[in-house]
């Protein structure tokens, strides 16, 4: 700072030439002087408001507009569930012969069961009179849903290299209801994916689903990220 | 205190500096940076397929008459991709370009979505009960006028339970105009019928040739079952002691795959082969014994043949060294298992009786005849046990009049004459069709002399046509009863592509109808009930998978495992070779019209469909830059010529026959004798899509059917052109 | 009206006359701006660009405005390093002149790539072995630099000059210009030897393959010594013009002799280096990859006419000229001599990019010629437009040309 | 866990003698791989066609004229240490060379249209995508989920099918296998080909048809040790994984560049 006051002083020499028409020299190097001290604090003050303002938009206010809250079509108990079946995830998750995954079942699956109102649920009671006697696929929102150019193989690394469902898809398998589907408004991509940590700061291995977590997590167990094709379609 | 002007700059620079520093420790920049590319990697106008269940059908392509084995990709109920079927009889695993583009018809824009009818010249959709009942009352009325006669069929086969069960209609009806629209199967059967002296198709042993002598046969072109000969052509390359030679004027894929290019004057085949049935009787190389066993009318032949067929007489007029002739007999009659075939092309057009007479008997000299490697006269495959269609008086009297295309009256042997059927109505004041079925068929794009036909169909009262797709012919149809496709068909396919013992596919429904159509043989049934009297007590069927079922019987669970049934106890019919025929219809060759100095020949590739179903997107994308550019169709010419006229490459010009005129560009190519102009066939089409309308010209339109003397089917392979610059 | 923005001691045309000025040039940059957004918008299938010309104009004209806006690091480094006092007094306008055409050329990527909002993988992503990575990086440094060397300049301005801060800024920057000089050339020296490499390290390109040096094919050395060479002789020809518009004199001929006379000798060796490749790639290079020298000009465009121009017409005779003292003296040869040396270093660039396109390399393969769309066209000329205009302004109310009132005095 | 790293060397050996012309490969890739199409496709320079068919001639005088189809896909360059013309280029790494296949990878979401993949590739294998792609209203039915359609603005290229590669695998993981058999994993063009002309496998695998047709001498980046085979410009070092088999002397000429001396010397 005081550098700034030795060359301000330096000023009025410098700058005789232009100030000479307007005020004589004396008068203005006070007022210089005493207005620096009222409006350097000032300046100070405004910068912080400034950042400080900017800071919570970033952070607190950007993320509720980035993001919609979509509730899926009807609630769903995987605790419930996984008790009923003898098979654990794979009772519904399962592979198909061909060696590709069939994700969330479809229709023909639930009806094994669900051809008629099991219990007093009204999630089910709906679950049944909507879809199941329409005969309608249940337009579920799909938590971990990559983008179209991602090939992942459920095979791969629940077959070959043995990895558990919890290391990608959480605790899910314990929910008793399901959580609000958050989407990007911009990519339309489900926010699992990004991670809830909009700093993308993550804590368990699921908690974000982006290029490079994969790429750590196969530099750890296979030694190199892999080629492009392994996951790219 | 004021705030003078440099205050509030620095003021504002403060807060700026607060702002930047503040956003970028916040996620809000990064995230927007990265989310903005994530956007332009999903963008919503880009499709995402979705995702499923993968699932096979087989099935049998009948875009072509090669009938293919196909095994369709689906996932749930999306078809996402055609292949061969692996072990089929035709193809093993093998598919042609048009196979595989057989998905941009099924979901294309060319489908007609449901029936239709012409509503002030344009296309109305209506029900199909109105539908119908609008052609039942017709059919009433024309009956009750007395002249079932007029009532007419053209379809692309007439084999099959669907093409027996229209026939079938018309029979009970009272018309004997089922109309076959003509390809080369006319020309053999009726070349084997005066050879052998009964009616059977042609089958080829192509597997077992080690020789193969083709007369411009397109058999790397798209010639009898494509994918098999493509297949056979394979074959020959992969051992050096098998041999194909082409004859032909042109350097096509087939002349470029062959062991020796033969550049034939067009038009002289026939000349040629009479040349090397003289070498090999000459130097006596023929099979003495089998000819004397098996024939008649020998001695008669050989004479001719020696007398008029010298190799120099012969090189003189084909053009071929006499050398060469002899080598080639001498080739020929030298190999152990060979074979001669003619067609020129795909075979999509009849050829001139004489031509193929003498190259069968170029087989029959050598022994190849029913015989390992060569070829054999195959019987239709007779699986359609139905009793007679009842007929009443009127059906009795109708059935006896002469048929409109005056087939099987001047020429005994010709079952189906479609070229007199355009003259017979052009000729007269009022059509003597009143109605015509239309069905697997585009005679308004295919045939020669296009104008004159669509004149001719003009003059027809009233069309109904079957079509799954908007073709030239069906914009010129009153109403529309569009047929299911063929990946949504059940169909029987008798297979007449030269196989040597006859072959039933089974065409298999491996989607859900994807538009508001209805299988062409439920409504014939559905017709015939309609009309009551004996034409329903002819259709005892309540609909046709019951019908088809019935008819198979005992094969229908074969055919419906392999998608195909061979019928093994057919015997190839081992009649007496006559060579009387060839010898009374010595020269009878079919020439081109006009005078002017260049002759104009049409050529085939399988690239360009030339049969009643137009080129997908997919195929015309693979069409070269010099057959098409832009909407202009190039023809080719051989460089000296162009020179005549003082073309070069590229140049505009226009081409005129005495048929018609077409712009065209001019290609140079030495691969095409001097003096010769070729023009691809299956571009010019009106209709379709905007992928393949209104791109390049029809060559229907520049050539005119020209009567085979011996047959009385259009044979003309080419015309007299001239070429003008513009 | 704009008086009191306008340095003290010089004269400038009326503001009216000015505006009208940067009016006629706005609406160029308005044609130019249609033609960027339409490519924005719509995607590239506006430029006449197609997948044997996937590098075409806006490629050159990268290449091209790089090469001449190499003036201002070669200037900087004759200034600062070697300290050749006089290049004060062109030094600025030099590094103004340097802004210009590295904005450009960034502006002009930025309308080249199919994807403009995924650009940031190239640093994001960067492949290390990629010529263009390295361009990427040191283009945006250097660019970063050259700003850094302008805005003391800037804040020379009468009226920010009056605020103590930025007063001091200035005054503080000057002291340490030297330092930001040496980073500009280092930079430099990389990315005009990367943009050589480029086409350099194609090696399914005949054409364009160059043996190399390391890891870096001879076009590498051959840009960066090009850049230096012609360079200048564009700041020079800027400078002219800058004159003649004015009707002023702006710099001490003493002053545009000394670079004219660097830049000759610059040229002369450079061409002599260029011409020995060319011997080396025609006789060696090219035939081990089944190619003799005719195999590439054989065309009715691409003919050996473009080598002798580039060789002679753009490099040896500018050359002679500017290394001989009566050659720079006279203002017509050196007019001749600037002209010639750009358009000489911006046909090299337009045949390393355009050529290599053209040029058939399978054996069945025929040459490709192509013409830009008014889009490619609007869109190159729009930064040269966007130049012009802050020249103008900078020369308006910035004292660029510290001999300027010295020269015109007024009265 | 690792991944089985017995490194493979997938290729293919296209006999031209056999070749056609016909076009089914073509349209097989087009079809097996979301490939669009346009109103227009006959300007042949902004035509996407992942395996192209080229049609040369002899250039002799009729009637001693002979032509020869060339089936081109992407040769998928080994490049002299691994560095294929484009991979080596790509400012982004949106494709890459994978040791464990040698398949040459495109990325289109990576991919960030900068075309200078296009200008290092000698055989024009690499495509562009001028327009964004549009299917006729209800086509796009047919697309395939196993190859993502490409947005308007990146480059594309023939991926040998390696989602056949991966979906095979899959299959095999699901039975407890590491490996394939040969037919397991073929591409679509190869499938398709009426003629069998063409003939894919591991280049690596004595056992496997396709090593067995070329013999690769892999010391010497992997030229044919069988006289009739031959690659696409084999002498600017591209070490391709496509060869060409053909008895036709002017054929097998034709498949690199030569100056006049050379061919003087050859003849005699």
């Amino acid at each position: 700072m005081s550098t700034i006051d030795d060359k301000a002083t330096e000023v009025p020499e410098d700058a005789a030439g232009e100030s000479a028409e307007t005020v004589p020299p004396e008068q203005e190097k006070e007022e210089v002087a005493e207005k620096k001290e009222i409006n350097k604090g000032l300046v100070i003050f405004v910068f912080i408001a400034a950042f400080v303002a900017s800071l919570i938009v970033g952070w607190i206010l950007f993320p509720m507009v980035l993001y919609t809250q979509e509730n899926q079509p009807i609630d769903f108990n995987h605790a419930l569930h996984l008790e009923e079946v003898e098979n654990s995830c794979e009772s519904c998750h399962f592979f198909r012969e061909d060696g590709s995954y069939a994700g969330v079942p479809k229709l023909a699956q639930c009806v094994d069961c669900h051809d008629e109102v099991m219990g007093d649920d009204l999630d089910e009671l709906a679950f049944v009179e909507n879809y199941v006697q329409k005969n309608i696929e249940v337009p579920w929102l799909i938590y971990s849903q990559q983008s179209d150019c991602v090939f992942f193989s459920h095979a791969a690394h629940v077959k070959a290299a043995k990895m558990d469902c919890v290391s990608c898809h959480g605790d899910i398998g314990e929910s008793t209801s399901l959580k609000v589907y958050e989407k990007n408004i911009i990519t339309g991509i489900s926010r699992d994916i990004w991670g809830k940590n909009i700093g993308g700061i993550k804590l368990h291995s699921w908690d974000r689903m982006k290029m490079n977590d994969c790429a750590k997590c196969h530099k750890e167990e296979t030694g190199n990220q892999g080629a492009c094709f392994q996951c790219h379609k | 205190m004021k705030i003078d002007r440099r205050d509030f700059l620095s003021l504002g620079i403060g807060a700026a500096a607060g702002i930047g520093a503040g956003t970028a420790l916040s996620p809000l920049p990064w995230k927007l940076i990265d989310d903005s590319s994530i956007w332009s990697q999903n963008w919503p106008w880009t499709p995402v397929p979705p995702d499923g269940a993968v699932s096979f059908k087989n099935s049998v392509c009948t875009l072509c008459p090669g009938g293919c084995g196909i095994t369709v990709r689906k996932v749930e109920d999306r078809c996402i991709k055609i292949e061969g079927t692996k072990g089929n009889i035709v193809n093993n695993g093998g598919i042609c370009i048009l196979g595989l583009s057989g998905l941009q018809l099924l979901y294309g824009p060319t489908r007609v979505k449901a029936p239709m009818k012409k509503d002030g010249g344009r296309w109305k959709e209506i029900s199909w009960d109105s539908a119908i009942d609008e052609i039942v009352k017709r059919l009433k009325n024309i009956r009750k006028e007395g002249k079932p006669e007029s009532v007419a069929c053209v379809s692309g086969t007439d084999q099959g339970t669907v093409a027996q069960l229209i026939g079938r209609f018309l029979t009970a009806y009272g018309s004997p105009n089922y109309i076959r629209t003509s390809s080369i199967a006319d020309s053999y059967e009726i070349a084997l019928k005066k050879l052998h002296g009964q009616f059977s198709s042609i089958g080829f042993d192509f597997e077992n040739s080690d020789f193969v002598l083709s007369f411009g046969s397109g058999v790397a072109d798209g010639w009898g079952s494509p994918v098999r000969m493509f297949k056979a052509n394979s074959k020959w390359k992969d051992s050096k002691d098998k041999a194909l030679y082409q004859i032909e004027s042109r350097l096509s894929n087939t002349a470029a795959k062959a062991d020796k290019w033969i550049a034939i004057i067009p038009g002289t085949e026939a000349i040629l082969a009479m040349g090397i049935a003289n070498v090999i009787i000459q130097k006596s190389l023929y099979k003495k014994k089998l000819i004397e066993k098996y024939s008649k009318g020998f001695n008669n032949f050989k004479a001719l043949v020696l007398k008029e067929y010298s190799p120099e007489k012969v090189s003189k007029i084909t053009g071929v060294k006499k050398s060469e002739i002899i080598a080639i007999a001498k080739k020929f009659a030298g190999a152990s298992r060979p074979v001669a075939i003619c067609g020129s092309g795909q075979g999509r057009t009849p050829g001139s009786i004489f031509e193929f007479m003498a190259v069968h008997a170029l087989n029959a000299l050598i022994g190849s005849v029913n015989n390992i490697g060569g070829v054999f006269s195959v019987p239709e495959p007779d699986y359609i046990k139905w009793t007679e269609a009842e007929k009443d008086d009127v059906a009795a009297k109708g059935i006896k009049t002469d048929r409109i295309d005056g087939a099987g009256k001047k020429y005994p042997d010709t079952r189906y004459l479609i070229n007199r059927l355009i003259d017979s109505i052009n000729s007269t004041g009022d059509s003597p069709v009143e109605l015509l079925f239309v069905n697997g068929a585009n005679p308004c794009y295919t045939m020669p002399d296009t104008e004159n036909v669509i004149k001719a169909f003009k003059k027809i009262p009233y069309i109904v046509s079957f079509s799954s797709y908007f073709d030239e012919t069906t914009e010129m149809a009153d109403i529309i009863l569009p047929n299911h496709t063929n990946l949504e068909r059940l169909e029987d396919i008798p297979l007449a592509a030269g196989l040597i013992k006859p072959v039933v596919g089974l065409s298999m429904p491996v989607v859900e109808p994807e538009c508001n159509t209805r299988h062409i043989g439920d409504v014939f049934i559905q017709m015939a009930k309609l009309m009551d009297g004996n034409i329903k007590a002819s259709f005892p069927w309540n609909n046709y998978e019951e019908c088809l079922k019935k008819t198979l019987g005992d094969k229908w669970d074969k055919l419906a495992r392999d998608g195909y049934w061979v019928d093994e106890n057919s015997r190839a019919s081992r009649g007496i070779f006559d060579f009387t025929p060839l010898v009374k219809n010595n020269r009878n060759l079919v020439k081109p019209e006009g005078k002017s100095k260049l002759t104009l020949i049409p050529y085939d590739s399988m690239r360009l469909t030339v049969g009643y179903i137009g080129d997908p997107p997919f195929a015309m994308k693979t069409v070269e830059d010099t057959i098409l550019k832009g909407n202009d169709v190039f023809v080719e010419i051989n460089p000296k010529t162009a020179a005549g006229y003082n073309l070069s490459e590229g140049d505009k010009a226009r081409l005129t026959t005495s048929k018609g005129k077409a712009k065209v560009r001019v290609h140079l190519y030495d691969g095409i004798r001097p003096g010769i102009v070729a023009m691809p066939r299956g571009l010019g089409h009106t209709e379709f899509d905007e992928y393949l309308a209104g791109k390049g010209e029809n060559f229907n339109k520049l050539i005119g059917p020209v009567e085979d003397p011996v047959s009385g089917l259009d044979a003309a392979w080419g015309i007299q052109a001239e070429i003008t610059k513009t | 009206m704009d008086s009191a923005l306008i340095p003290k001691g010089v004269k400038r045309c009326p503001l009216p006359v000015f505006a009208a000025g940067i009016a006629v040039v706005g609406a160029v940059v308005l044609w130019g701006v249609a033609g960027m957004l339409l490519c924005w918008l719509k995607g590239l299938n506006q430029t006449n660009m197609n997948d044997s010309y996937g590098f075409a104009l806006w490629i050159w004209a990268d290449l091209a405005v790089i090469a001449v806006g190499g003036g201002a690091f070669f200037t900087g480094f004759l200034r600062y390093i070697i300290n050749k006092e006089e290049l004060k007094n062109i030094v600025n306008f030099a590094v103004l002149v340097g802004v210009n055409c590295y904005v450009g050329a960034l502006l002009i990527l930025g309308i080249d790539v199919g994807q403009p909002l995924r650009g940031w993988f190239i640093f994001w992503h960067a492949n290390v072995h990629s010529m263009l990575t390295e361009v990427a990086f040191c283009l945006s440094c250097y660019l970063g630099v050259l700003i850094i060397e302008y805005i003391p300049l800037v804040l020379e301005n009468r009226q920010i000059d009056k605020v103590p801060f930025f007063h001091n800024l200035g005054h503080n920057m000057h002291e340490i210009m030297a330092v930001f000089a040496a980073t500009g050339v280092f930079l430099s020296c990389f990315h005009q030897g990367s943009l050589g490499g480029v086409a350099g390290v194609l090696f399914g390109r005949p054409f364009s393959y160059r043996e190399h040096l390391l890891v870096w094919p001879w076009t590498f050395f051959l840009f960066t010594w090009s850049a230096a060479a012609f360079g200048p002789c564009f700041t020079i020809l800027c400078t002219k013009i800058t004159e003649v518009i004015t009707g002023k004199k702006l710099v001490k001929d003493n002053v545009i002799e000394l670079l004219a006379k660097i830049s000759g000798w610059m040229i002369f060796f450079y061409i002599i280096a260029k011409t020995t490749d060319t011997w080396y790639w025609a006789a060696h290079t090219a035939p081990a990859m089944g190619f003799e020298l005719n195999d590439f000009y054989n065309n009715v465009l691409y003919g050996k006419w473009i080598l002798y121009a580039e060789i002679i017409v753009g490099g040896f005779i500018p050359a002679l000229i500017l290394i001989t003292k009566a050659g720079r003296r006279n203002p017509l040869l050196l007019w001749t001599a600037v002209l010639l040396a750009t358009f000489g270093v911006c046909l090299n660039r337009w045949v390393m990019v355009c050529q290599t396109m053209a040029a058939p390399v399978l054996p069945f393969d025929k040459w490709v010629l192509y013409s830009p769309s008014w889009q490619e066209v609007s869109t190159t000329i729009l930064p040269v437009a966007l130049g012009i205009i802050v020249v103008s302004l900078s020369y308006r109310y910035l004292p660029v040309f510290p001999q300027e009132q010295e020269l015109n005095p007024i009265d | 866990m690792k991944v089985d790293t017995k490194q493979k060397k997938f290729g293919m050996a296209i006999d031209l003698d056999k070749c056609t012309g016909c076009g089914s490969c073509m349209v097989a890739c087009m079809s097996e791989n979301n490939v669009p199409f346009k109103k227009d496709e006959t300007n042949k320079l902004d035509s996407i066609t992942w395996i192209k068919v080229y049609k040369v001639t002899n250039d002799k005088k009729y009637p001693d004229t002979d032509l020869c189809y060339i089936p081109r896909p992407c040769m998928h360059c080994d490049g002299q240490h691994g560095h294929a013309p484009c991979v080596s280029v790509c400012p982004a790494v949106a494709t890459d060379n994978d040791k464990s296949t040698g398949v040459v990878s495109q990325i289109y979401t990576r991919c960030f249209g900068c075309r200078y993949c296009m200008a290092a590739c000698p055989y024009h294998a690499r495509y562009f995508n001028w327009w964004d792609p549009v299917w006729p209203e209800g086509m796009e039915k047919y697309l395939s989920p196993n190859v993502s359609p490409r947005m308007r603005g990146v480059v594309e290229k023939c991926s040998f099918c390696f989602h056949r590669y991966q979906l095979a695998m899959d299959k095999a993981y699901v039975e407890g296998r590491r490996e394939l058999r040969e037919d397991e994993y073929q591409t679509s063009c190869t499938q398709a080909c009426p003629a069998g002309a063409i003939t894919f496998g591991d280049l690596n695998n004595p056992k496997h048809t396709v090593h067995k047709m070329v013999q690769p001498d892999n010391k010497h980046h992997g030229k044919p040790k069988n006289p009739k085979a031959f690659r696409l410009l084999e002498r600017l070092g591209t070490n391709a994984k496509v060869y060409y088999l053909s008895d036709r002397k002017w054929v097998r000429k034709l498949g690199d560049n030569q100056t006049p001396n050379e061919e003087s010397s050859k003849k005699h």
